[in-house]
């Protein structure tokens, strides 16, 4: 099949191939891109001439093709290789051909049968390839749904993990190299929790008693953390400790005086 | 309770209809707070398809999932809004995509092999481009070849569930073919 | 004729409902090899909007032409399809959430001590805004610094009961392989 396409002489547009092989000089170029290969020009001689594909008389198909070729290197047209290529191929397929067979060879593979599967080979794709032309596709003949929508962003927040936290940590200590040293427990951690839960109370009463900053209920652990807390905020001068009189309540007040 | 039923379809709807790549039923479950059961989506779609049956869309599977468009009938008119859409792959691009089609993978020197020319890496890119075709492996060989296959973007686009779905392959009957020039 | 200005509609519905952006008045009437009057089409159009009401889209008209869109009430669905990208906090967010996690109650001072740069004010915004740090107390210094903590919210959104199952920094790396070998 070829494309009617743009294919001109002397300004007539060329409406089909030649019906021998006699090919007006100034159109071969064209009929050289209307071939997608030697085998496609192969697949159009024996077509063209009714020829057995599985019985190809090799010696005229050879012959026709080598026209064609000659016409085509007469013309200095850049010949692409693959065209070379299957005339070498031709001609082989044809010398062995002539050969007289020795009887007890007889069995050997007929030399045609490589070129025969190739072209059944590429005649089917190429017949697929139209089928699936043919198909309808989206875009062309096919049309998707695609309205309109107003697209309302959903704001999401940035999420952060555990690990993030502790990346980001570590690195914090990579760079402040004199930090290095530090490590924080999870004792640590309950430390510094309490340190800010005894300074939100202090936020909403600036003056509180030592011991309700205790809640026994929460065991021995807790208290003890609660206890480092009040000591480590006392230490960083965030809270400061006051007692009027021995034995006389303690109070916890927020910030030092200086 | 069938009132609930048709806002899920209505939500389907919607959804369908201002997507234009097909919904796979995965994506279609992720329409809802609540979760859905693949069966009961199944259902819905069933239930939606018919509802549009005879009207100006019809609702598809292929091969991503689901899809409405626009019944063959209309083509020839939709085809006048945008002639330039009407395109079409030269011929090494048309036996290039039907041989990794139905041969794939393949290398690009078995395309070469069966077309008996080299290749045109602009063949290949066209069809990547399109998201028709890619490299689905290496062949160990020297040089270690890329594998081409073809994409669900290629069967969705030609209306496609699966390749087995493709024109099967088909030889001239010896004699048969008038050469239609 | 009644069947004809239905079928005169679902072309219309077809070309609308398969098009991405707007179709003018010129465009839609390039549908139809006949000659089409705008005030034709316009009916069209408003009686096409009317067969729509109270479904999944609605036929507007904006500047550019007409067009299919889905309701508002089918937007918050819609939006789960595409969700935003999950985004994320910049490292000076996340390392002075982590010093204010690690090492609280801290100032701005401390931080800026610590990460050995100065804090940026919106840094410290976004994590007040987003609920996780808040204002203990101030350090009785001149300025009286504000003291910062984090909170329950903290807490929750990090899914942790206290600050003690934040990961303790024991777990680096050289700590993490077993003697015993």
């Amino acid at each position: 099949m070829l494309p009617a396409a743009s294919a001109r002489i002397h300004g007539e547009p060329l409406a089909e191939l030649p019906q021998d092989l006699y090919i007006p000089p100034d159109a071969l170029e064209v009929y050289l891109e209307a071939f997608e290969g030697p085998l496609d020009l192969l697949l159009y001689l024996i077509r063209k001439h009714n020829l057995d594909i599985l019985d190809i008389p090799m010696a005229d198909l050879t012959r026709q093709y080598m026209e064609y070729v000659d016409k085509m290197r007469a013309r200095n047209l850049e010949l692409a290789s693959d065209y070379l290529l299957m005339s070498a191929m031709l001609i082989e397929i044809k010398s062995r051909m002539l050969l007289p067979k020795p009887e007890e060879i007889e069995q050997e593979e007929d030399p045609r049968a490589e070129l025969v599967r190739r072209l059944l080979e590429y005649e089917s794709m190429k017949l697929a390839s139209q089928r699936l032309d043919e198909l309808p596709q989206v875009g062309r003949e096919l049309l998707v749904a695609q309205a309109y929508y107003e697209h309302i962003p959903q704001q999401q927040l940035p999420g952060v993990t555990m690990d993030d936290l502790l990346a980001a940590w570590q690195e914090v200590l990579r760079r402040a190299s004199h930090y290095v040293h530090h490590k924080v427990s999870r004792e640590e951690l309950s430390v510094r929790e309490h340190m800010s839960m005894i300074l939100r109370k202090l936020n909403a009463e600036p003056l509180l008693e030592f011991i309700a900053l205790f809640d026994v209920r929460e065991g021995l652990p807790k208290l003890v953390v609660c206890f480092l807390a009040i000591l480590e905020l006392a230490r960083e001068g965030l809270v400061r400790l006051t007692q009027q009189a021995a034995f006389a309540p303690i109070y916890v007040q927020a910030g030092e005086v200086l | 309770m069938s009132s609930d039923i048709q806002q899920l379809k209505n939500v389907l709807e919607a959804a369908l209809l201002t997507s234009h790549e097909p919904l796979s039923l995965d994506e279609l479950a992720r329409l809802f707070e609540e979760r859905m059961e693949r069966a009961t989506l199944r259902m819905l779609l069933d239930e939606l398809k018919t509802d549009w049956n005879g009207r100006t869309l019809e609702l598809v599977q292929v091969a991503s999932g689901w899809r409405f468009q626009a019944r063959a009938e209309y083509s020839p008119f939709l085809a006048r809004l945008n002639p330039e859409r009407q395109q079409r792959y030269s011929r090494a691009v048309l036996e290039t995509l039907a041989i990794i089609a139905y041969r794939q993978p393949v290398t690009r020197g078995d395309i070469e092999e069966i077309r008996g020319v080299a290749v045109n890496p602009n063949t290949i890119k066209t069809l990547q481009e399109r998201g028709w075709i890619d490299v689905v492996g290496h062949r160990e060989v020297p040089g270690r070849p890329s594998l081409f296959a073809t994409t669900r973007t290629f069967l969705d686009d030609l209306n496609l569930r699966s390749l087995a779905e493709l024109p099967p392959l088909e030889r001239f009957p010896q004699h048969e073919i008038p050469l239609d020039l």
